[in-house]
């Protein structure tokens, strides 16, 4: 068997990952239709891509890539230099609609050296470049079809994109031209199933064969204990937290931060909102970093903790308060839970439910909120806290300076002390209350083989996907 | 052997007993006129003949059509009798008649079913019956509908489809009430013609006396289920012996005792209503994608003047523009041209403010007594509403003197004044309008057929009321009739209408007895008279 | 008023209907129960018990837990309060300004008419649930947006039925005699053609009531209905959706709620046309 | 007629044009920027307002509707923001799924409702009729996305005879597509189709109730062939007024349809539409269900002169 029917819960708005921020766009394309220098893979390491390999300058400042040769385009048309300095520059430029435009800030000049080598010079020293230039919004894309790259994609990946029915499902086949491994499925469809009941329905009666995403976390047990199925629970990069606007009374008092860290019970919340699948998390960053540490005891669950500490902050009687909430079930869920956890110190919580749209101009954008539940999956996004004007209002040099650190230092033991230090100011300022890592929870038919049992980077690597005998 | 035999035949609906054991024949070629008063019972003896009655009535005694048992018969016998043996006429033409089939198709129906002709046979039936009732098919296409026919031609194609199959027994229940005189004569005359020719026995049912007096062989007095009276047309109408059948007569003859002074009474500040050249166009309606029908004068360079205290009759055909008329006079719809002045006064522009003094003088009856009054108000805030158009809020003892006063002169207990509308019956509720519209004691009256849908009986009290108000109080009358017998009674002068035009004026009995108009002529001949009906009986018989 | 011998005829009449006394028998309990819930219900509502969740129907929770333990029954009869709150405020709103407007343009005609009849068309041109979405997506989901939605809807049925009723009944004879009477529109509207349209009033009301517990259980299962911690039928539903498998309990029971509910009201409606509207009666005769 | 039909359609263009402007103003109130949600958390401020400027957000009020509306009379619908595609392209597409869906409930509908209501009408006051006429009071209390859920949960997850939803595209072939809109179909047709016989049955009690129906029985004509050739075709008005209503209503409760049974239809279109606040799809989704709505109801105007001769000369 060669084809697979993949499960996916959000439609892409287009495929073009270098003009959208949408995971669901790398959910398809990434790994499968459009390449980078380099790549990530399911372990979160970064591989060479398209670039065969490369060179870093002493100062950390030069870096040489040496291009695969013999790469075609899905047009036919070669791939050399001249693409890769069209892309970067692309992504760079003011007028780009680049959704991670940051990634770039950091890139002086690009210069092609010969066609198949190119020269990148960053203003500073950047330890996270090559993992950078991994992301999907880094892709490779020819300057012929860059802009029409949303409708008919044409990457130089080992999939091509055949059709894709709006609203329905998206199928990919195999691309004969491919530079690399040639890859065992001969085609793929993913199939846009936003309804979680839907979800379950579908892999029951065997509409998909694959759901790598899969929405539902009640329905799980009910996988585990079929063997037709493979349920595999791994990790993501989504930090999931109770986001505080810092600036706004009475959350700009830390002892009222406290006393809401220690209402909320991190085994209630997961058993109620995720069924029992997430990881407590104590502090803004992944349990399966090496650089992890487990800081939940700094706020563990204490609700006469809480009381006293609202009462040393003037609050003895609690206070009125809203928790907006984006559209995840975690959120919901999870919000309906705190509400009523926070109920018990005497906090009057009103849940206001918002539309993605509604959260990113009202929460995100105009800091027009109390509280928020949303999970950060962006990997490697410790450094939120330390943005200007980000929606949690937090405003710490100590954690600035920490930051600015971990940036220049490619070191990994001093950047895992780095790290720490930086999780150990978070746990202690709590700008926001630190609830799980989100579960990245996969069900897919006993017999394929290949998928992605974590989740580094939102994407659906088909590379080494096979059907077993 | 009668072709119909009804004896001892008992209905009950539920626990009310509506017939109580009838005895009614009809022969072959004879007209039996079945008469009664309103809910005596009539239809009820029709739809147990034709087994239609409503569900849940019981039938008890005999019906025997030809000497078969009708009673015991079974549903799909009775289905081939009806409409084949006998036939029925039903009273309502606007809605005897399926809106959504064709004439043409309505007619051949009952053809095809029962004697199973061919398409082409059934239509050439059809075509000729049709035409027999007086709608050629080149004049009426079958493929009409019935909404492209006048009350008197769906008349007439009900007729046809209950004469189509030539039947031995037809029925026809109030087969002309809904129509004006001039038609009704018209239908009667056909029913008589086809009786005739076919030798059909007819069993026609009224509420009115003189409407079968001409016609029927033979008469039935039916009252609260019950036969009065029964026997030879002549017999039972010269001799009246049973006193019931002498109240019918006489309350159908009736004329109130009236002082005609007024007539000749002048005052010197001229005429108490005065029309000049009054007209009333309605647009006419929408035709196609480019025209439209010329306008439609409904009223037609209307002129005329009422005295103080004179009773005026407007009398004419259905549709004429009577009620326009009085709608215009009482400032409820506004001319399109012309005048009206009341008590010296014009009016016709007045806003509805200045029109409270007029309005004080001038009130109305209209002609149906259930829909009159507003069914949640009790009789006596029924007829003090007009007591609004006073100048000054009456305190609560005047209100109360004046609404005595009002159901004292109309002759209804004070007592019954916290009474509402349905607590009282169609006479009484006359009595009442007629109360609301006295009760600012105004000069002129306008009664838009205020007797009509009375029973004789009490339309003969009514009458006598109007007159005797007339007498006493001076209110002049502007009395809307189709019935010259209730012109005849009450008026002093009568004007007949016509297409919107007055065609003739003058004294009601000069006009009466010799209209020189065509269609004062029409409506003379046209109108039942129980008086000339005895009188040619009387003739016949030496 | 009415008349009260009309009364106590109708209310004999209406006893022996068999719709109108089963719709009221399930009406009245419904709202009992939506009355019993302000003081008492078996478990609290806000109270989680993540161990407890997802238990079927036992003796300790009559109609089982939902997926944080609650006890449904409970969210059921507090949910009443939600399904009755929103759809009687929406029924005033709608009757409040559409009966006004129906007798407005009924008595008026011309101009005002034929613009009221246009609004009407313009108003149900928009299929229902999208103008709700729509209003949702302005104004942020809740209770309230829910009830300003279904209101909306309910103006233009209300203002139709009136001004049907209305415009039956201006030609009636009693209507031209207090014309006659000199009374103005205002007052002859007030005094003679709004009582007497009140039994179609009160039908229709029943009507766009049960309506109005289906729309609000509709806006609440695509979640645009009222929030937690206030439990809605809708929102049961919807959260009952993704674990039918396993507790087919919790999408049972607040369906059946809706159902049973919806059906108490059509029959009282049904049994109360029975009985006042004359059309339906004369037809039973 | 012809005079009555451009009337109408007259109407119904300013009718349209009102929606028209209702419709930008409410979304233009909508709070969310379509391109900072295509652009995510992580967007520059500058990537968003290029982004702006490309979908044509940055221009003012009245020069977007403008030409909006002009796009409109000639046939384009404009651009979509989040799939920058025609938005003509993604309302056919969808309507491929959506109008078979209302079209197939409706017919369902029809041809459950009308039989049992004749069925019904014909054997009034019997146990039958009481029976029947209580079922369909049941179907009318059932909203239609419970009804759903129990019909997925019984026939696709227990029974799994078909599909749970999804739409594999028509290339996959007519009879899988028609596979797919079973469940939908019934679940958004029985509950219409127990409102219809109860209007069907009533309307037919009515037009027993008329004169006309007397003279038939009169004639001769059996109570079955009474019902069948003057009852049913006079009943048919009221029924058509509902069939009419219905249609709207099916419109809208695809919406909710769509959802359960994840279809790709222009419900979800639509909803999917208004959380990327992508609102000139919805926009013109909106249009095309009013004009929808507009059309129909004029057909069904229409139809009531072909039943109903006295309506074929009005003005
Ligand atoms: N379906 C019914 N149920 C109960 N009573 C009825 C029914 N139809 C008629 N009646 C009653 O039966 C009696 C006789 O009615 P019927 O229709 O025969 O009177 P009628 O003499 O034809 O009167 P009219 O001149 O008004 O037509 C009346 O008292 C009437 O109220
Ligand atoms: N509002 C209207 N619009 C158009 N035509 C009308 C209107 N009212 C009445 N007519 C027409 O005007 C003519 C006169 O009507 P009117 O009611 O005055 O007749 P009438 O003499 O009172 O008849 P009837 O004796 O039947 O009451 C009729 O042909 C009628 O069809
Ligand atoms: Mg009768
Ligand atoms: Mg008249």
């Amino acid at each position: 068997k060669t084809d697979l029917v993949l499960g996916v819960v959000l439609e892409p708005p287009h495929l073009d990952p270098t003009a959208g921020a949408a995971t669901a766009i790398g959910e398809i394309v990434y790994a499968n239709v459009f390449e980078g220098l380099t790549r990530i893979n399911a372990k979160g390491e970064v591989l060479p891509a398209l670039a065969e390999s490369w060179t870093i300058s002493e100062d950390g400042k030069l870096y040489t890539f040496k291009l695969h040769k013999d790469v075609k385009f899905h047009d036919g048309t070669a791939f050399d230099a001249q693409d890769v300095k069209f892309s970067l520059d692309r992504a760079r430029d003011e007028k780009s609609t680049n959704p991670q435009k940051p990634l770039f800030a950091s890139i002086d000049t690009v210069e092609i050296v010969d066609p198949l080598t190119v020269k990148v010079t960053l203003k500073q020293p950047n330890g996270d470049f090559l993992y950078n230039m991994g992301w999907a919004a880094a892709v490779i894309v020819a300057p012929e079809s860059a802009d029409t790259n949303k409708e008919k994609p044409v990457g130089t990946g080992p999939f091509k994109v055949d059709n894709w029915a709006k609203g329905s499902q998206i199928v990919i086949s195999k691309n004969p031209a491919y530079w690399g491994t040639p890859v065992a499925l001969d085609k793929a469809t993913f199939r846009i199933i936003p309804d979680p009941a839907a979800a379950t329905a579908a892999l029951l009666a065997g509409d998909v064969q694959a759901f790598p995403v899969f929405p539902s976390y009640e329905a799980v047990p009910q996988f585990q204990a079929d063997p037709r199925f493979k349920v595999v629970i791994g990790t993501t990069e989504g930090e999931t937290v109770l986001g505080m606007n810092n600036k706004k009374p009475p959350f700009d008092n830390l002892k009222v931060r406290q006393a809401i860290a220690h209402a909320i019970d991190r085994k209630t919340l997961i058993d109620g909102a995720l069924f029992g699948l997430g990881t407590p998390i104590g502090s803004f960053f992944p349990p399966h970093h090496p650089a992890y540490i487990d800081l939940t005891g700094e706020s563990a669950y204490d609700p006469a903790l809480s009381k006293k500490l609202l009462a040393e902050a003037g609050h003895p009687d609690g206070f009125k308060t809203t928790l907006k909430l984006p559209p995840p079930v975690y959120a919901r869920r999870g919000g309906e839970i705190i509400a009523a956890e926070l109920r018990e110190i005497g906090i009057e919580a009103e849940i206001i439910p918002v539309e993605w749209a509604q959260w990113l101009e009202q929460v995100f954008k105009g800091k027009d909120y109390d509280m928020t539940i949303v999970s950060h999956t962006e990997p490697n996004d410790l450094n939120i806290f330390a943005r200007d004007n980000y929606y949690f209002n937090y405003d710490s040099p100590a954690f600035r300076e920490v930051i600015k650190q971990i940036e220049a230092t490619s070191d990994t033991t001093t950047r895992t002390g780095l790290y720490q230090q930086a999780q150990k100011i978070l746990a202690a300022d709590v700008p926001a209350a630190f609830l799980f890592q989100l579960p990245k929870t996969g069900i897919w038919d006993a017999k394929v083989e290949g998928l992605w049992e974590n989740g580094p980077i939102p994407a659906n690597d088909l590379t080494a996907v096979k059907w077993a005998e | 052997m009668n072709l119909l035999e009804i004896s001892k035949l008992t209905l009950r609906i539920g626990a009310f007993e509506a017939l109580k054991g009838i005895d009614l024949s009809v022969r072959t070629g004879e007209i039996r006129a079945l008469v009664g008063e309103s809910g005596s019972g009539k239809s009820m003896t029709a739809l147990s003949i034709m087994k239609l009655l409503p569900g849940g009535a019981r039938t008890e005694g005999q019906i025997r059509f030809d000497g078969k048992d009708l009673l015991a018969a079974s549903e799909a016998e009775m289905c081939r009798l009806r409409g084949n043996e006998i036939g029925m006429v039903f009273q309502e033409p606007m809605t005897a008649l399926n809106p959504v089939k064709t004439i043409g198709e309505q007619v051949a129906e009952g053809i095809r079913l029962h004697t199973g002709a061919t398409r082409a046979v059934a239509e050439e039936q059809t075509r000729a019956i049709l035409d027999r009732v007086g709608l050629p098919a080149e004049k009426f296409p079958l493929s009409r509908y019935p909404h492209e026919l006048s009350g008197g031609q769906r008349q007439r194609v009900v007729i046809a489809i209950a004469c189509a199959l030539k039947p031995r027994l037809l029925i026809a229940d109030e087969p002309t009430t809904a129509l004006d005189v001039v038609l009704q004569k018209q239908i009667l005359e056909l029913l008589q013609s086809l009786v005739d020719e076919e030798r059909m026995g007819l069993l026609l049912i009224s509420h009115d006396l003189a409407v079968v007096a001409d016609m029927a062989h033979s008469i039935t007095v039916l009252r609260h289920g019950e036969v009065m009276d029964n026997g030879e047309t002549t017999e039972i109408l010269t001799e009246q012996t049973h006193p019931y059948t002498r109240q019918l007569a006489q309350a159908s003859m009736h004329v109130p005792e009236r002082t005609p002074h007024h007539l000749t009474q002048t005052t010197p500040d001229g005429p108490l209503l005065a029309i000049r050249n009054l007209s009333r166009t309605y647009p006419g309606s929408r035709k196609g994608l480019f025209g439209r029908d010329p306008d439609f004068r409904a009223v037609d360079d209307v002129t005329f003047d009422i005295k103080p205290g004179q009773s005026t009759a407007l009398v004419g055909r259905s549709g004429c523009g009577k009620s326009t008329l009085a709608r215009m006079v009482l400032a409820l719809d506004r001319p399109t041209q012309g005048q009206i002045h009341f008590a010296g006064r014009r009016i016709d522009k007045l806003t509805q403010n200045d029109l409270r003094p007029v309005r004080r003088n001038m009130q109305v009856v209209f002609q149906d007594p259930y829909s009159s009054f507003n069914p949640r108000h009790q009789a006596e805030r029924l007829i003090s509403e007009p007591l609004y158009l006073l100048d000054r809020e009456l305190s609560d003892t005047e209100r109360r003197d004046r609404v005595h006063r009002a159901l004292e002169r109309v002759g209804i207990p004070r007592a019954d004044k916290h009474k509402y509308p349905h607590e009282f019956s169609g006479g009484q509720r006359q009595r009442l309008a007629i109360a609301r519209a006295i009760i600012t004691e105004p000069k002129l009256i306008v009664a838009d057929e205020p007797v009509s849908a009375l029973d004789v009986s009490i339309r003969a009290q009514i009458l006598d009321l109007f007159a005797d108000l007339n007498d006493r109080l001076g209110i002049a009358y502007l009395f809307i009739t189709h019935d010259l017998a209730v012109a005849r009674a009450i008026t002093d002068t009568v004007m007949v209408m016509s297409e919107g035009k007055i065609v003739e004026r003058g004294e009601t009995e000069e006009i009466l007895r010799q209209p020189r108009s065509e269609a004062g002529r029409a409506l003379v001949k046209a109108s039942p008279d129980l008086h000339k009906a005895l009188a040619r009986r009387i003739g016949e018989q030496g | 008023m009415s008349a009260p011998t009309e009364w106590q005829a109708n209310i004999s009449k209406a006893f022996s209907n068999r719709s109108f006394v089963i719709g009221l028998t399930i009406t009245a309990l419904l709202a009992l129960m939506a009355a019993l819930s302000f003081v008492w219900t078996p478990y609290a509502v806000g109270s989680f018990d993540i161990l407890g969740k997802l238990k079927p129907p036992s003796s300790a929770h009559w109609l089982g837990t939902d997926h944080f333990g609650r006890d449904i029954l409970s969210m059921i009869m507090v949910g009443s309060r939600n399904s009755i709150a929103v759809a009687l405020v929406s029924v005033i709103i709608g009757a409040g300004i559409g009966v006004p407007l129906g007798l407005w343009a009924a008595a008026r005609g011309g101009l005002i008419d034929e613009a009221l009849m246009r609004f009407n068309d313009l108003v149900f041109a928009f299929p229902a649930l999208l103008s709700a979405v729509m209003i949702t997506a302005v104004f942020g989901p809740g209770a309230v947006n829910a009830i300003i939605a279904i209101g909306i809807f309910n103006i233009p049925v209300f203002a139709r039925v009136a001004r049907g009723a209305a415009l039956s009944l201006w030609p009636r004879e009693y209507i031209l005699a207090a014309r006659a009477s000199g009374k103005s529109s205002l007052l002859i509207t007030i005094e003679h053609i709004l009582p007497n349209m009140m039994n179609i009033l009160v039908v229709q009301g029943t009507i766009q009531f049960s309506l109005g517990i289906l729309a609000e259980a509709g806006l609440s299962y695509v979640g645009l209905g009222s929030q937690p911690p206030m439990p809605s039928w809708g929102r049961m539903l919807f959260e009952a959706q993704t674990m039918i498998g396993m507790a087919p309990h919790m999408a049972l029971y607040p369906g059946l709620a809706i159902v049973i509910t919806v059906l108490g009201l059509n029959l009282l409606g049904d049994g109360l046309r029975d009985v006042l509207d004359p059309k339906m009666r004369r037809e039973r005769s | 007629m012809l005079n009555y039909v451009s009337k109408r359609i007259l109407i119904g263009i300013l009718t349209l044009l009102a929606a028209s402007i209702v419709v930008f103003i409410v979304l233009e109130i909508v709070p969310g920027d379509p391109a900072r949600l295509m652009l995510g958390m992580n967007a520059t401020e500058d990537a968003v307002q290029a982004l702006q400027q490309q979908m044509g957000l940055d221009q003012p009020l009245l020069i977007r509707y403008f030409s909006w509306i002009g796009g409109l009379l000639v046939g384009d619908f404009g651009k979509s923001y989040t799939y920058s595609v025609p938005v003509l392209n993604l309302i056919t597409e969808r309507i491929a799924v959506s109008l078979p869906l209302a079209l197939i409930s409706l017919f369902l509908s029809t041809i459950i409702a009308i039989p049992v209501g004749l069925f019904s009408a014909s054997r009034r006051g019997t146990m039958t009729d009481s029976g029947t006429m209580a079922i369909a009071q049941v179907g009318v209390a059932i909203p239609n996305f419970w009804f759903a859920l129990l019909l997925v949960y019984v026939f696709a997850v227990s029974l799994r005879l078909v599909p749970a939803g999804g739409f594999p595209g028509w290339n996959a072939g007519v009879w899988a597509g028609l596979k797919s809109l079973i469940l939908p179909s019934i679940a958004l047709g029985l509950p219409q189709a127990a409102i219809l016989a109860r209007v069907t049955r009533s309307a037919l009690l009515d037009v027993l109730g008329e004169d006309y129906i007397r003279t038939a029985r009169a004639k001769g004509l059996t109570r079955r062939k009474v019902l069948y050739r003057h009852a049913l075709r006079n009943a048919l008005i009221p029924v058509l007024t509902i069939l009419g209503l219905q249609f709207a209503f099916l419109l809208a409760g695809t919406i909710i349809i769509e959802n359960v049974f994840y279809l790709p239809g222009l419900g979800r279109l639509v909803f999917q539409a208004i959380t990327q606040r992508d609102l000139i799809v919805v926009e013109g989704v909106v249009m095309l269900l009013v004009a929808t709505v507009i059309l129909v109801n004029l057909l069904v105007d229409l139809s009531y002169a072909l039943v109903d001769p006295r309506l074929r000369g009005r003005s």
